[in-house]
Protein backbone atom coordinates (compact mmCIF):
# COMPACT_ATOMS: atom_id res chain seq x y z
CA UNK A 1 0.00 0.00 0.00
CA UNK A 2 2.79 2.33 -0.87
CA UNK A 3 2.29 6.01 -1.93
CA UNK A 4 4.60 8.25 -3.21
CA UNK A 5 4.41 12.19 -3.88
CA UNK A 6 7.44 12.79 -5.80
CA UNK A 7 9.39 14.99 -8.48
CA UNK A 8 10.56 11.71 -10.51
CA UNK A 9 9.05 10.13 -13.09
CA UNK A 10 8.41 6.45 -12.56
CA UNK A 11 8.65 3.11 -14.54
CA UNK A 12 5.68 1.04 -14.97
CA UNK A 13 7.04 -1.88 -15.32
CA UNK A 14 9.08 -1.69 -12.39
CA UNK A 15 6.69 0.01 -10.62
CA UNK A 16 4.19 -3.08 -11.41
CA UNK A 17 6.91 -5.90 -10.40
CA UNK A 18 7.52 -4.67 -6.86
CA UNK A 19 3.81 -4.59 -6.29
CA UNK A 20 3.67 -7.73 -6.97
CA UNK A 21 7.03 -9.10 -5.83
CA UNK A 22 6.42 -12.20 -3.58
CA UNK A 23 2.90 -12.24 -4.31
CA UNK A 24 2.10 -15.62 -6.34
CA UNK A 25 -1.36 -15.14 -5.43
CA UNK A 26 -1.76 -12.13 -7.78
CA UNK A 27 -3.78 -13.12 -10.72
CA UNK A 28 -4.36 -9.41 -11.88
CA UNK A 29 -3.31 -6.11 -11.95
CA UNK A 30 -4.75 -2.95 -12.92
CA UNK A 31 -2.80 0.52 -13.63
CA UNK A 32 -4.04 3.45 -14.48
CA UNK A 33 -1.41 5.92 -15.88
CA UNK A 34 -2.47 9.93 -16.24
CA UNK A 35 -0.61 11.89 -18.75
CA UNK A 36 -0.25 15.62 -19.70
CA UNK A 37 -1.74 16.08 -23.05
CA UNK A 38 -0.58 18.99 -25.33
CA UNK A 39 -4.17 20.16 -25.59
CA UNK A 40 -6.77 21.14 -22.91
CA UNK A 41 -10.29 23.37 -23.35
CA UNK A 42 -9.28 23.96 -27.09
CA UNK A 43 -5.92 25.88 -25.95
CA UNK A 44 -2.56 24.40 -26.76
CA UNK A 45 -0.91 23.05 -23.68
CA UNK A 46 3.35 23.80 -23.56
CA UNK A 47 3.91 23.04 -19.84
CA UNK A 48 1.75 22.11 -16.71
CA UNK A 49 2.73 22.95 -12.87
CA UNK A 50 1.60 20.81 -10.26
CA UNK A 51 1.37 22.12 -7.17
CA UNK A 52 0.20 20.26 -3.71
CA UNK A 53 -0.46 20.87 -0.13
CA UNK A 54 2.22 18.85 1.63
CA UNK A 55 1.13 16.33 4.36
CA UNK A 56 -2.31 16.41 3.58
CA UNK A 57 -1.65 14.63 0.35
CA UNK A 58 -0.36 11.76 1.59
CA UNK A 59 -3.10 11.73 4.32
CA UNK A 60 -5.24 11.84 1.83
CA UNK A 61 -4.42 9.57 -0.58
CA UNK A 62 -3.82 7.25 2.41
CA UNK A 63 -7.39 7.69 3.50
CA UNK A 64 -8.70 6.62 -0.36
CA UNK A 65 -6.91 3.55 -0.19
CA UNK A 66 -7.88 2.32 3.00
CA UNK A 67 -11.53 2.82 2.10
CA UNK A 68 -10.85 0.83 -1.23
CA UNK A 69 -9.37 -1.77 1.22
CA UNK A 70 -12.17 -2.22 3.13
CA UNK A 71 -14.89 -2.24 0.04
CA UNK A 72 -12.51 -4.56 -2.03
CA UNK A 73 -10.80 -7.82 -1.68
CA UNK A 74 -7.37 -6.42 -3.36
CA UNK A 75 -3.52 -7.79 -2.63
CA UNK A 76 -1.89 -4.36 -2.78
CA UNK A 77 -1.67 -0.94 -4.13
CA UNK A 78 0.72 1.96 -5.36
CA UNK A 79 0.07 4.96 -6.19
CA UNK A 80 2.91 7.62 -7.50
CA UNK A 81 1.69 10.87 -7.79
CA UNK A 82 4.20 13.69 -9.52
CA UNK A 83 4.57 17.45 -8.63
CA UNK A 84 6.78 20.59 -9.79
CA UNK A 85 6.82 21.02 -13.68
CA UNK A 86 5.57 18.79 -16.35
CA UNK A 87 6.08 18.60 -20.05
CA UNK A 88 2.79 17.35 -22.64
CA UNK A 89 3.42 13.58 -22.78
CA UNK A 90 5.08 13.22 -19.44
CA UNK A 91 3.27 10.87 -17.07
CA UNK A 92 1.61 12.31 -13.88
CA UNK A 93 0.18 10.01 -11.98
CA UNK A 94 -0.03 5.94 -11.20
CA UNK A 95 -2.46 3.78 -9.28
CA UNK A 96 -2.06 0.10 -9.94
CA UNK A 97 -4.07 -2.44 -8.09
CA UNK A 98 -3.51 -6.45 -7.64
CA UNK A 99 -5.73 -8.80 -6.56
CA UNK A 100 -6.64 -12.21 -6.76
CA UNK A 101 -9.22 -11.68 -9.60
CA UNK A 102 -9.98 -8.91 -12.12
CA UNK A 103 -13.33 -7.27 -10.76
CA UNK A 104 -12.11 -6.47 -8.13
CA UNK A 105 -8.74 -4.52 -9.20
CA UNK A 106 -10.43 -2.78 -11.81
CA UNK A 107 -12.92 -1.22 -9.62
CA UNK A 108 -10.70 -0.82 -6.74
CA UNK A 109 -8.86 1.04 -9.37
CA UNK A 110 -11.07 3.58 -10.54
CA UNK A 111 -12.09 3.82 -7.39
CA UNK A 112 -9.13 4.94 -6.25
CA UNK A 113 -8.59 7.48 -8.91
CA UNK A 114 -12.24 8.82 -8.91
CA UNK A 115 -11.23 9.88 -5.22
CA UNK A 116 -8.01 10.92 -5.85
CA UNK A 117 -9.64 13.45 -8.13
CA UNK A 118 -11.99 14.88 -6.22
CA UNK A 119 -10.39 14.91 -2.44
CA UNK A 120 -6.72 14.58 -2.84
CA UNK A 121 -5.22 17.85 -2.85
CA UNK A 122 -3.45 18.73 -6.29
CA UNK A 123 -3.80 22.08 -8.31
CA UNK A 124 -2.91 22.41 -12.08
CA UNK A 125 -1.64 25.08 -13.53
CA UNK A 126 -1.01 24.96 -17.24
CA UNK A 127 0.91 27.64 -19.25
CA UNK A 128 -0.90 27.99 -22.97
CA UNK A 129 -0.24 30.64 -25.96
CA UNK A 130 -2.56 32.90 -24.16
CA UNK A 131 -0.94 32.74 -20.80
CA UNK A 132 -0.87 30.52 -17.58
CA UNK A 133 -3.93 29.77 -16.32
CA UNK A 134 -5.31 27.06 -12.90
CA UNK A 135 -6.77 24.41 -14.77
CA UNK A 136 -10.74 24.12 -13.63
CA UNK A 137 -12.46 21.20 -11.57
CA UNK A 138 -14.50 19.00 -14.32
CA UNK A 139 -18.20 17.89 -13.19
CA UNK A 140 -17.90 14.61 -14.53
CA UNK A 141 -15.33 14.46 -12.11
CA UNK A 142 -17.65 14.98 -9.01
CA UNK A 143 -20.21 12.84 -10.65
CA UNK A 144 -17.73 9.81 -10.75
CA UNK A 145 -17.05 9.80 -7.79
CA UNK A 146 -20.39 10.36 -6.76
CA UNK A 147 -21.42 6.84 -8.71
CA UNK A 148 -19.21 5.19 -5.57
CA UNK A 149 -21.27 7.23 -2.84
CA UNK A 150 -22.79 4.19 -0.05
CA UNK A 151 -25.68 5.14 1.75
CA UNK A 152 -23.80 4.90 5.31
CA UNK A 153 -21.14 6.98 4.44
CA UNK B 1 -2.93 30.44 17.51
CA UNK B 2 -3.83 28.64 14.44
CA UNK B 3 -1.96 28.27 10.97
CA UNK B 4 -4.19 29.16 7.90
CA UNK B 5 -2.44 27.82 4.48
CA UNK B 6 -3.83 28.85 0.68
CA UNK B 7 -3.22 26.87 -2.57
CA UNK B 8 -3.24 27.52 -6.19
CA UNK B 9 -5.33 30.34 -7.98
CA UNK B 10 -6.63 31.62 -4.21
CA UNK B 11 -3.11 32.09 -3.13
CA UNK B 12 -2.13 33.80 -6.33
CA UNK B 13 -5.23 36.11 -5.57
CA UNK B 14 -4.14 36.90 -2.04
CA UNK B 15 -0.88 36.90 -2.28
CA UNK B 16 -0.24 35.00 1.10
CA UNK B 17 0.97 31.10 1.01
CA UNK B 18 0.42 30.81 4.95
CA UNK B 19 0.16 32.46 8.23
CA UNK B 20 -0.60 32.24 11.32
CA UNK B 21 -2.55 34.32 13.88
CA UNK B 22 -4.41 34.05 16.98
CA UNK B 23 -7.93 32.76 16.88
CA UNK B 24 -10.24 35.34 16.71
CA UNK B 25 -12.88 36.24 19.36
CA UNK B 26 -16.01 34.36 18.33
CA UNK B 27 -14.76 32.61 15.37
CA UNK B 28 -15.56 28.65 16.45
CA UNK B 29 -15.92 26.52 12.87
CA UNK B 30 -14.22 27.12 9.13
CA UNK B 31 -17.22 29.50 8.18
CA UNK B 32 -16.99 32.08 11.08
CA UNK B 33 -13.09 32.00 10.15
CA UNK B 34 -13.64 32.62 6.58
CA UNK B 35 -16.12 35.32 7.36
CA UNK B 36 -13.55 36.67 9.83
CA UNK B 37 -10.69 36.92 6.82
CA UNK B 38 -12.55 37.90 4.20
CA UNK B 39 -13.70 41.05 6.58
CA UNK B 40 -9.86 42.49 6.32
CA UNK B 41 -11.45 43.76 2.87
CA UNK B 42 -9.49 43.99 -0.49
CA UNK B 43 -8.29 41.16 -2.17
CA UNK B 44 -9.06 38.79 1.09
CA UNK B 45 -12.70 39.81 -0.02
CA UNK B 46 -12.03 36.89 -2.67
CA UNK B 47 -12.47 34.14 0.43
CA UNK B 48 -16.02 35.04 0.68
CA UNK B 49 -16.56 35.48 -3.12
CA UNK B 50 -15.02 32.75 -4.54
CA UNK B 51 -17.14 29.83 -5.76
CA UNK B 52 -17.11 26.17 -4.80
CA UNK B 53 -13.91 27.25 -2.00
CA UNK B 54 -12.96 23.99 -0.03
CA UNK B 55 -11.63 23.92 3.02
CA UNK B 56 -9.40 21.78 5.15
CA UNK B 57 -8.59 21.26 9.01
CA UNK B 58 -5.54 19.66 10.32
CA UNK B 59 -5.50 17.88 6.52
CA UNK B 60 -8.80 16.61 6.80
CA UNK B 61 -11.44 17.93 3.93
CA UNK B 62 -13.64 19.85 6.32
CA UNK B 63 -16.98 21.84 5.60
CA UNK B 64 -18.60 25.26 6.88
CA UNK B 65 -19.31 23.99 9.98
CA UNK B 66 -16.14 22.18 10.91
CA UNK B 67 -14.97 23.31 14.51
CA UNK B 68 -11.46 24.91 14.38
CA UNK B 69 -9.89 25.50 17.79
CA UNK B 70 -6.41 26.65 19.18
CA UNK B 71 -3.27 25.40 17.45
CA UNK B 72 -5.49 23.59 14.35
CA UNK B 73 -4.35 24.19 10.81
CA UNK B 74 -6.72 25.18 8.32
CA UNK B 75 -6.73 25.37 4.90
CA UNK B 76 -8.69 27.38 2.11
CA UNK B 77 -8.36 26.63 -1.50
CA UNK B 78 -10.26 25.77 -5.18
CA UNK B 79 -11.53 22.23 -6.25
CA UNK B 80 -8.64 20.19 -6.66
CA UNK B 81 -7.31 19.29 -10.11
CA UNK B 82 -4.69 16.59 -9.79
CA UNK B 83 -4.79 13.31 -11.02
CA UNK C 1 -5.21 -1.46 -32.62
CA UNK C 2 -2.57 -4.01 -32.35
CA UNK C 3 -3.68 -7.58 -31.28
CA UNK C 4 -0.86 -10.70 -31.02
CA UNK C 5 -1.06 -13.91 -29.75
CA UNK C 6 2.02 -15.19 -28.36
CA UNK C 7 4.44 -17.44 -26.68
CA UNK C 8 7.61 -14.64 -26.16
CA UNK C 9 6.51 -12.57 -22.91
CA UNK C 10 5.79 -8.73 -23.20
CA UNK C 11 7.34 -5.79 -21.01
CA UNK C 12 4.14 -3.55 -20.04
CA UNK C 13 6.24 -0.12 -19.97
CA UNK C 14 7.34 -1.07 -23.42
CA UNK C 15 3.72 -2.17 -25.01
CA UNK C 16 2.37 1.20 -23.21
CA UNK C 17 4.56 3.42 -24.74
CA UNK C 18 4.21 2.17 -27.89
CA UNK C 19 0.92 2.68 -27.30
CA UNK C 20 1.07 6.46 -26.77
CA UNK C 21 3.77 6.99 -28.98
CA UNK C 22 2.89 10.02 -31.18
CA UNK C 23 -0.30 10.78 -29.80
CA UNK C 24 0.04 13.53 -27.55
CA UNK C 25 -3.94 14.17 -27.10
CA UNK C 26 -3.68 10.69 -24.75
CA UNK C 27 -4.19 11.71 -21.01
CA UNK C 28 -5.19 7.69 -19.80
CA UNK C 29 -3.85 4.84 -20.02
CA UNK C 30 -5.80 1.91 -18.39
CA UNK C 31 -3.68 -1.46 -18.82
CA UNK C 32 -4.55 -4.99 -17.17
CA UNK C 33 -2.14 -7.57 -16.86
CA UNK C 34 -3.59 -11.27 -15.58
CA UNK C 35 -1.06 -13.44 -13.89
CA UNK C 36 -0.44 -17.41 -13.25
CA UNK C 37 -1.32 -17.69 -9.72
CA UNK C 38 0.27 -20.49 -7.64
CA UNK C 39 -3.36 -21.70 -6.38
CA UNK C 40 -6.74 -22.31 -7.93
CA UNK C 41 -9.95 -23.95 -6.79
CA UNK C 42 -7.73 -24.59 -3.47
CA UNK C 43 -4.95 -26.60 -5.29
CA UNK C 44 -1.29 -25.36 -5.76
CA UNK C 45 -0.26 -24.98 -9.41
CA UNK C 46 3.34 -25.46 -10.53
CA UNK C 47 2.65 -24.99 -14.15
CA UNK C 48 0.25 -23.98 -17.04
CA UNK C 49 -0.54 -24.55 -20.87
CA UNK C 50 -2.67 -22.05 -23.36
CA UNK C 51 -4.50 -23.56 -25.88
CA UNK C 52 -6.03 -21.59 -28.33
CA UNK C 53 -7.72 -21.87 -31.42
CA UNK C 54 -5.29 -20.13 -34.44
CA UNK C 55 -7.06 -17.52 -36.60
CA UNK C 56 -10.45 -17.80 -34.26
CA UNK C 57 -8.12 -16.37 -31.79
CA UNK C 58 -6.98 -13.08 -33.86
CA UNK C 59 -10.43 -12.84 -35.25
CA UNK C 60 -12.71 -13.11 -32.31
CA UNK C 61 -10.12 -10.76 -30.56
CA UNK C 62 -10.35 -8.13 -33.24
CA UNK C 63 -13.95 -7.99 -33.52
CA UNK C 64 -14.20 -7.55 -29.45
CA UNK C 65 -11.85 -4.09 -29.91
CA UNK C 66 -13.89 -3.40 -32.76
CA UNK C 67 -16.96 -2.92 -30.48
CA UNK C 68 -15.12 -1.48 -27.52
CA UNK C 69 -14.26 1.36 -30.43
CA UNK C 70 -17.66 1.66 -31.21
CA UNK C 71 -19.05 2.48 -27.58
CA UNK C 72 -15.96 4.54 -26.26
CA UNK C 73 -13.94 7.41 -27.31
CA UNK C 74 -10.70 5.43 -27.32
CA UNK C 75 -7.35 6.60 -29.43
CA UNK C 76 -5.70 2.84 -29.16
CA UNK C 77 -5.81 -0.32 -27.58
CA UNK C 78 -3.24 -3.29 -27.61
CA UNK C 79 -3.65 -6.96 -26.98
CA UNK C 80 -1.39 -9.54 -26.12
CA UNK C 81 -2.11 -13.31 -25.02
CA UNK C 82 0.44 -15.44 -24.55
CA UNK C 83 -0.12 -19.54 -25.76
CA UNK C 84 1.91 -22.51 -24.42
CA UNK C 85 3.70 -23.14 -21.60
CA UNK C 86 3.67 -20.52 -17.98
CA UNK C 87 4.38 -21.20 -14.46
CA UNK C 88 3.10 -19.11 -11.53
CA UNK C 89 3.76 -15.53 -11.53
CA UNK C 90 3.77 -15.28 -15.59
CA UNK C 91 2.01 -12.54 -17.37
CA UNK C 92 -0.61 -14.41 -19.53
CA UNK C 93 -2.31 -11.58 -20.83
CA UNK C 94 -2.13 -7.72 -21.61
CA UNK C 95 -4.91 -5.10 -22.18
CA UNK C 96 -4.27 -1.75 -22.52
CA UNK C 97 -6.11 1.15 -23.73
CA UNK C 98 -5.36 5.18 -24.38
CA UNK C 99 -8.21 7.88 -24.53
CA UNK C 100 -7.85 11.50 -23.67
CA UNK C 101 -9.91 11.20 -20.38
CA UNK C 102 -9.92 8.08 -17.56
CA UNK C 103 -13.43 7.09 -17.72
CA UNK C 104 -13.19 5.59 -21.23
CA UNK C 105 -10.19 4.18 -20.94
CA UNK C 106 -11.61 2.43 -17.67
CA UNK C 107 -14.39 1.22 -19.29
CA UNK C 108 -13.09 -0.18 -22.54
CA UNK C 109 -10.17 -2.19 -20.87
CA UNK C 110 -12.49 -3.74 -18.59
CA UNK C 111 -15.04 -4.65 -21.73
CA UNK C 112 -12.50 -5.93 -23.45
CA UNK C 113 -11.25 -8.71 -20.98
CA UNK C 114 -14.76 -9.28 -19.83
CA UNK C 115 -15.57 -10.31 -23.82
CA UNK C 116 -12.00 -12.36 -24.10
CA UNK C 117 -13.01 -14.04 -21.16
CA UNK C 118 -16.03 -15.37 -22.37
CA UNK C 119 -15.44 -15.19 -26.32
CA UNK C 120 -12.00 -15.74 -27.34
CA UNK C 121 -10.77 -19.08 -27.83
CA UNK C 122 -7.99 -20.05 -25.34
CA UNK C 123 -8.15 -22.76 -22.64
CA UNK C 124 -5.67 -23.23 -19.41
CA UNK C 125 -4.47 -26.50 -18.35
CA UNK C 126 -2.96 -26.51 -15.29
CA UNK C 127 -0.74 -29.07 -13.37
CA UNK C 128 -1.31 -29.83 -9.69
CA UNK C 129 -0.73 -32.20 -6.94
CA UNK C 130 -3.32 -34.44 -7.93
CA UNK C 131 -2.50 -34.30 -12.21
CA UNK C 132 -3.18 -31.98 -14.87
CA UNK C 133 -6.90 -30.58 -15.66
CA UNK C 134 -8.42 -28.49 -18.09
CA UNK C 135 -9.51 -25.49 -16.15
CA UNK C 136 -13.15 -24.52 -15.83
CA UNK C 137 -14.88 -21.52 -16.93
CA UNK C 138 -16.04 -19.88 -14.07
CA UNK C 139 -19.44 -18.45 -13.77
CA UNK C 140 -18.17 -14.97 -12.70
CA UNK C 141 -16.97 -14.20 -15.98
CA UNK C 142 -20.63 -15.34 -18.34
CA UNK C 143 -22.01 -12.40 -15.90
CA UNK C 144 -19.46 -10.05 -16.04
CA UNK C 145 -19.81 -9.94 -19.64
CA UNK C 146 -23.40 -10.11 -19.16
CA UNK C 147 -23.29 -6.42 -17.78
CA UNK C 148 -22.43 -5.11 -20.66
CA UNK C 149 -25.10 -6.32 -22.89
CA UNK C 150 -27.52 -3.86 -24.92
CA UNK C 151 -30.71 -4.46 -25.64
CA UNK C 152 -29.97 -3.86 -29.33
CA UNK C 153 -27.17 -6.38 -29.34
CA UNK D 1 -15.86 -31.55 -47.59
CA UNK D 2 -16.56 -29.53 -44.63
CA UNK D 3 -13.31 -29.67 -41.77
CA UNK D 4 -14.32 -29.97 -37.89
CA UNK D 5 -12.47 -28.83 -35.11
CA UNK D 6 -11.84 -30.23 -31.29
CA UNK D 7 -10.05 -28.26 -28.92
CA UNK D 8 -9.02 -28.72 -25.02
CA UNK D 9 -10.39 -31.50 -23.14
CA UNK D 10 -13.02 -32.36 -26.25
CA UNK D 11 -9.87 -32.85 -28.66
CA UNK D 12 -8.32 -34.81 -26.01
CA UNK D 13 -11.31 -36.88 -24.69
CA UNK D 14 -12.37 -37.60 -28.88
CA UNK D 15 -8.18 -38.08 -29.32
CA UNK D 16 -8.58 -36.00 -32.45
CA UNK D 17 -8.05 -32.42 -32.81
CA UNK D 18 -9.29 -32.39 -36.86
CA UNK D 19 -10.67 -34.03 -39.41
CA UNK D 20 -11.78 -33.79 -42.72
CA UNK D 21 -15.05 -34.91 -44.25
CA UNK D 22 -18.19 -34.93 -46.88
CA UNK D 23 -21.10 -33.23 -45.42
CA UNK D 24 -23.09 -35.73 -44.26
CA UNK D 25 -26.56 -35.63 -45.97
CA UNK D 26 -29.52 -34.06 -44.15
CA UNK D 27 -26.83 -31.96 -41.91
CA UNK D 28 -27.99 -28.14 -42.50
CA UNK D 29 -26.83 -26.81 -39.11
CA UNK D 30 -24.09 -27.25 -36.54
CA UNK D 31 -26.94 -29.05 -33.92
CA UNK D 32 -27.02 -31.71 -36.83
CA UNK D 33 -23.84 -31.96 -37.59
CA UNK D 34 -22.86 -32.65 -33.67
CA UNK D 35 -25.69 -35.36 -33.58
CA UNK D 36 -24.11 -36.88 -36.72
CA UNK D 37 -20.64 -37.14 -35.16
CA UNK D 38 -21.72 -38.30 -31.88
CA UNK D 39 -23.80 -41.18 -33.72
CA UNK D 40 -20.45 -42.72 -34.14
CA UNK D 41 -20.70 -44.32 -31.14
CA UNK D 42 -18.18 -44.79 -28.20
CA UNK D 43 -15.74 -41.63 -27.42
CA UNK D 44 -17.85 -39.64 -29.82
CA UNK D 45 -20.72 -39.85 -27.87
CA UNK D 46 -19.41 -37.01 -25.34
CA UNK D 47 -20.16 -34.51 -28.03
CA UNK D 48 -23.68 -35.14 -27.32
CA UNK D 49 -23.40 -35.40 -23.75
CA UNK D 50 -20.65 -32.78 -22.93
CA UNK D 51 -22.40 -29.68 -21.01
CA UNK D 52 -22.56 -26.46 -22.25
CA UNK D 53 -20.05 -27.35 -25.10
CA UNK D 54 -19.42 -24.90 -27.43
CA UNK D 55 -19.41 -24.12 -31.83
CA UNK D 56 -17.64 -21.55 -34.32
CA UNK D 57 -18.52 -21.97 -37.58
CA UNK D 58 -15.92 -20.24 -39.94
CA UNK D 59 -14.04 -19.04 -36.57
CA UNK D 60 -17.30 -17.26 -35.45
CA UNK D 61 -19.12 -18.41 -32.49
CA UNK D 62 -21.76 -19.91 -33.52
CA UNK D 63 -25.35 -21.34 -32.13
CA UNK D 64 -27.05 -24.94 -32.41
CA UNK D 65 -28.84 -23.26 -36.12
CA UNK D 66 -26.01 -21.62 -37.24
CA UNK D 67 -25.69 -22.86 -40.73
CA UNK D 68 -23.41 -25.24 -42.12
CA UNK D 69 -22.78 -25.80 -46.13
CA UNK D 70 -20.27 -27.12 -48.31
CA UNK D 71 -16.55 -25.52 -47.50
CA UNK D 72 -17.16 -24.52 -43.94
CA UNK D 73 -15.01 -24.68 -40.77
CA UNK D 74 -16.76 -26.12 -37.91
CA UNK D 75 -15.31 -26.51 -34.54
CA UNK D 76 -16.64 -27.79 -31.20
CA UNK D 77 -15.05 -27.06 -27.90
CA UNK D 78 -15.91 -26.40 -24.10
CA UNK D 79 -16.27 -22.73 -22.57
CA UNK D 80 -13.41 -20.75 -23.21
CA UNK D 81 -10.39 -19.86 -20.11
CA UNK D 82 -8.07 -17.66 -21.62
CA UNK D 83 -6.99 -14.04 -20.06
Amino acid sequence: MSISVQHEDFDLSTEVAALRAGQPGVGAVVAFVGLVRDMNEGSGVSEMALEHYPGMTEKALAAIVHEARQRWDILGSRIIHRVGALQPCDQIVLVAVSSAHRGEAFAACEFIMDYLKTRAPFWKREVTPDGARWVDARETDDSAAARWARPES
Amino acid sequence: MIKVLYFAGLREALGTAAEELALPPGVADVGGLRAHLAGRGGDWEKLATTKNLRFAVNQDMARADTPVTEGDEVAFFPPVTGG
